[in-house]
């Protein structure tokens, strides 16, 4: 399988200024829940970025693990703040 | 091309953590900067014209050219450990927040 | 301000970074110094022995019968960084039960869960389980390997705890196999260490490079370490669906 | 059979083992520790291949002069400190193995790449352990500054890997003296990577909160002998394998000199005993990089060693004293060794060698700080260590009259508060620390082996024949 030249440089340059955008918007967006969301499609962009690097081991694995797992543990993390918020604000409610 | 974009992500995180004082936005730019380390590190063994080190019925010699497999074998290990420290302080994140009732350090009282 | 003050240092350490890399005559690309690469006799082979090529389904009884190299690398020519590895995530799984010890109680979703739901679970969660083992079995001929593959299945056993109320009854088997999967490949390497002559020598016939029984002990490590992966995954991810006991 | 690799892999396998086998964890701990304490003493020095290929390909374990010693110190010392803590161990039982078999994993490899993960193994093993002490936030910070470091180390060594092609440290070694250009960066960035672990100036802010509160167990561990290690480590990498030239030294070893400096200066304001001990850690580990850099290194080995051994007995002791008391305020701890006579002794034997007095080990550590540095180089060093000396005497002196002093001058401490040290408790860490007390003291009155065998040490990572030593014997060598 032959990838033309310039599509190849086309690509990696896409993926280059996707991943650094998106690094961008993780840190500095306002609600946590995008900035993790903005991770994983990072996550997913650098998979992108390992397939044209020829490493489809580490794309494997950083797919799966990357952008698989360590999102569903952030999102775990961030449920539970939300639902001890809700508690807390019933809380709150109760006592007025 | 990679390589530079890896090295930006890695300046990026770690301008991520001079500033930012949310327990998580310091996990996320920690991450951001593992992820372009990953890339640098893989990049680092690309080679032009290189194909996937694995020997299959098309790419059948070892006379071929490949990239270099040693970096990515590498990633693989930094992947996993990310993983794990990843893991282990989103944990001590949760656990800060059942005391503090926050995320952000500002809001704890802590000192810069 | 201090916004500003960060951006200001990390640009000037990202041009001191590039300038040292890329324009004072360093060589950041491997291809041109090959000569002094040890990757070359990783491809070829021929660390212990010299090896002029290797080729697919031909070539057999080398030193490492692996035709993934990556996968040749991690678990042979490197196997003790693997070992490491290993150790990391098991310390991490620890350390989060250990973090979280108070967080006993399982998250109630508000959403229940309905019998298309849980059909559907469990006809995806087959196929992942297969995908997963798969993935480990053919760690030395595919891309892939132990860690996706122990992944993938820590990620079919979370559909399987999202979809099923009573799982968690059954999540302690897992420590036995985690602990089980961990001590056999410390003891595969104490094998080698008096059946060979090294820690982790790779003691088995390679076989022919390509076949699916071939490689030695590497399709044995990396099913190892898949089970172990697996299962400590689905012990972190089972620790980070609790919450807190009031007390 | 006495392979270094059953070091790293029979904690390993108990560590595995022992989160099934939860009733006999503790067994299984001592069990492995003893093991590891034993086996040391019958490894024979050389090269040990791992996996069955040979260098640069495989990894190997390292042992030599240089950290044969440290194997030894270190090994026992974990196991003295398991034994001493007994009754705290349980929960942490199946980490503390990981935690031996990472810190020998630390001293023994010879690969840069396996040391990163070793580095991560013991650091993660810390983290666990330091969530004893129920300083979530504080430990976090820690977690946080210790990965970025590590990713610095290995964005470090990838760029060495570039270069040279090898990961192997004596095949890098070779190379990069053969080398024609200087890879600055690489030496920056595993630099910074070391320099948290090893509490340099700018980096250690984690120090300050960890180990402020560590308690009788962890204290020893972090302060003493992860810091031990990780200066060994240092050693390896910065004497052994990076060809440092210039201005390089001399600009890393201004970092040094600071932080030695700060670090005397910061303990001689401190009011609590603890706080006393870390920055005194900080302002050694400090000398330790500098000597390194300066090629001193087997000047070096000796601050390290009897470091390694005087913070173990000084953290030990303040650990216990803030457990009875709740608090280590050292103008609450009047006169608090005139009831535990034993104790008292063993503690001021232990500060007394570390501000070198004569007649004790520390005395033949500064005395020989003071030759090498004379005779290498420009006077500033020298004087800038010589200052900081001062300054820790003023402070360990003070420190010492404080908690000797009866109560004359009308206040009573022991009617004030009395501190009732539970005997048992008492027993086993009075016993450790006079050993270890004494262990000081004899070889300061025989100094002799234990410089020889720096000396030794020091030549493993660069052979340097115009070394002169002062010992007992024949003073100037």
């Amino acid at each position: 399988m032959v990838i033309n030249e310039t599509l190849y440089t086309i690509m990696t340059a896409a993926v280059s200024i996707m991943l650094i955008i998106l690094g961008i918007l993780a840190l500095e967006s306002k609600k946590l829940i995008s900035s993790v969301i903005y991770l994983s499609a990072m996550s997913l962009f650098a998979v992108l970025g390992f397939v044209l690097m020829k490493a489809p081991d580490v794309a494997i694995t950083e797919a799966v693990i990357g952008s698989g797992l360590v999102t569903a543990l952030f999102i775990f993390t961030l449920i539970g703040v939300t639902k001890l918020d809700k508690k807390d604000n019933q809380k709150a409610g109760d006592t007025k | 091309m990679i390589q530079i974009a890896g090295l930006i992500l890695i300046l990026i995180g770690l301008y991520g953590l001079i500033t930012k004082r949310n327990i998580i936005k310091m996990i996320i730019a920690l991450n951001v900067l593992e992820i372009g380390l990953n890339l640098f590190i893989v990049s680092v063994g690309y080679v032009q014209d290189g194909i996937a080190p694995i020997l299959t019925e098309v790419n059948n010699s070892s006379g071929l050219i490949f990239v270099d497999p040693l970096p990515q074998a590498l990633v693989l290990t930094a992947i996993v450990i990310g993983m794990g420290t990843t893991a282990l302080s989103l944990a001590f994140a949760r656990k800060i927040y059942a005391t503090h009732q926050t995320f952000d350090l500002n809001e704890m009282g802590v000192e810069e | 301000m201090k916004r500003i003050v960060s951006i200001l240092l990390v640009v000037v350490l990202g041009y001191f970074v590039y300038t040292s890399l890329y324009v004072d005559g360093f060589d950041m690309a491997v291809s041109d110094n090959r000569q002094t690469s040890i990757s070359d006799a990783y491809i070829t082979k021929s660390v212990t022995s010299e090896n002029e090529s290797v080729t697919y389904m031909e070539s057999t009884d080398l030193e490492n019968g692996s035709a993934n190299i990556v996968t040749a690398i991690v678990t042979d020519y490197r196997s003790f960084d693997t070992l490491g590895e290993v150790t990391v995530l098991f310390l991490a799984s620890i350390g989060v039960s250990m973090v979280l010890a108070g967080f006993t109680k399982k998250y109630q979703f508000k959403m229940k869960t309905n019998r298309i739901l849980k059909t559907g679970a469990r006809l995806v969660v087959g196929l992942a389980l297969v995908l997963g083992v798969y993935m480990f079995t053919h760690g030395h001929l595919s891309p892939g390997g132990g860690f996706p593959g122990g992944s993938i299945i820590g990620a079919s056993i979370l559909m399987m705890y999202l979809s099923e109320e009573n799982f968690r009854a059954r999540m302690a088997s897992f420590k036995w196999m985690e602990s089980l999967a961990g001590t056999v490949y410390v003891l595969i390497g104490i094998i080698g260490l008096f059946v060979a002559t090294y820690f982790l020598e790779n003691f088995l016939p390679t076989g022919t490079v390509g076949a699916l029984v071939s490689a030695g002990i590497i399709p044995i490590v990396y099913i190892l370490i898949g089970l172990k992966v697996g299962s400590e995954v689905s012990g972190i991810i089972d620790q980070f669906l609790t919450e807190e006991v009031a007390s | 059979m006495s392979q270094p690799i059953l070091l790293i892999a029979i904690p390993l396998g108990l560590a595995f083992l022992s989160i099934i086998l939860k009733k006999i964890k503790v067994p299984l701990l001592v069990l492995g520790l003893l093991f590891s304490s034993m086996l040391v003493f019958f490894i024979e020095k050389k090269s040990y291949i791992i996996g069955g290929f040979k260098p640069p390909f495989g990894i190997n374990l390292v042992v030599d002069d240089y950290n044969l010693y440290f194997i030894i110190i270190v090994n026992v010392l974990f196991l003295v400190l398991v034994l001493a803590n007994l009754s705290a161990v349980k929960p942490m039982a199946t980490v503390l193995l990981v935690a031996s078999a990472g810190l020998n994993g630390l001293l023994l490899t010879g690969d840069l790449f396996n040391l990163f993960v070793f580095i991560e193994i013991a650091s993660i093993a810390a983290f666990i352990l330091l969530t004893m002490d129920k300083q979530f936030l504080k430990v976090f910070h820690y977690i946080i500054i210790g990965t970025l470091a590590s990713s610095l180390y290995l964005l470090g060594i990838v760029i060495l890997y570039a270069q040279y092609g090898t990961l192997n440290m004596a095949d890098m070694s070779g190379l990069i003296d053969g080398g024609s250009i200087t890879p600055t960066i690489a030496y920056l960035l595993i630099f910074a990577g070391l320099a948290v672990e090893v509490k340099l100036l700018p980096f250690n802010g984690w120090v300050k909160g960890v180990l402020e509160t560590a308690s009788a167990f962890t204290g020893p561990l972090i302060g003493s002998l992860y810091a031990g290690v990780m200066l060994v480590v240092f050693g390896r990498v910065f004497g052994g394998v990076l060809n440092l030239s210039g201005t390089m030294v001399t600009s890393l070893t201004i970092i040094g000199v600071i932080t030695l400096l700060a670090g005397e200066f910061m303990a001689f304001q401190s009011k609590h005993l603890r706080q006393v001990w870390l920055n005194s850690s900080i302002a050694q580990s400090g000398l330790a990089v500098i000597l390194f850099l300066q090629g001193l290194h087997h000047v070096a080995v000796l601050v390290i060693v009897a470091n390694i051994i005087s913070k173990f007995v000084l953290y030990l002791v303040s650990g216990k004293i803030a457990a009875v008391i709740g608090h280590d305020k050292i103008a609450d701890l009047k006169g608090i060794f005139m009831n535990k006579k034993a104790l008292g002794i063993a503690f001021t034997i232990t500060s007394l060698s570390l501000i070198g007095l004569p007649l004790f080990f520390g005395f033949f550590v500064k005395i020989n700080i003071l030759i090498a540095l004379f005779q290498s180089s420009n006077m500033w060093i020298p004087a800038l260590v010589l200052i900081a000396a001062l300054i820790e005497s003023a402070y360990v002196i003070r420190l010492l009259v404080t908690m000797w002093q009866v109560g004359e001058e009308g206040e009573k401490p022991e009617t004030i508060e009395k501190p009732t040290f539970s005997l048992k408790v008492g027993f086993v860490t009075c016993a450790i620390s006079i050993i270890l007390g004494l262990m000081l003291l004899v070889s300061g009155v025989y100094p002799d082996l234990v410089i020889n065998q720096s000396v030794k040490a020091g030549n493993v990572l660069s052979v340097n024949d115009e070394i002169q030593v002062f010992t007992m014997e024949g003073g100037l060598e």
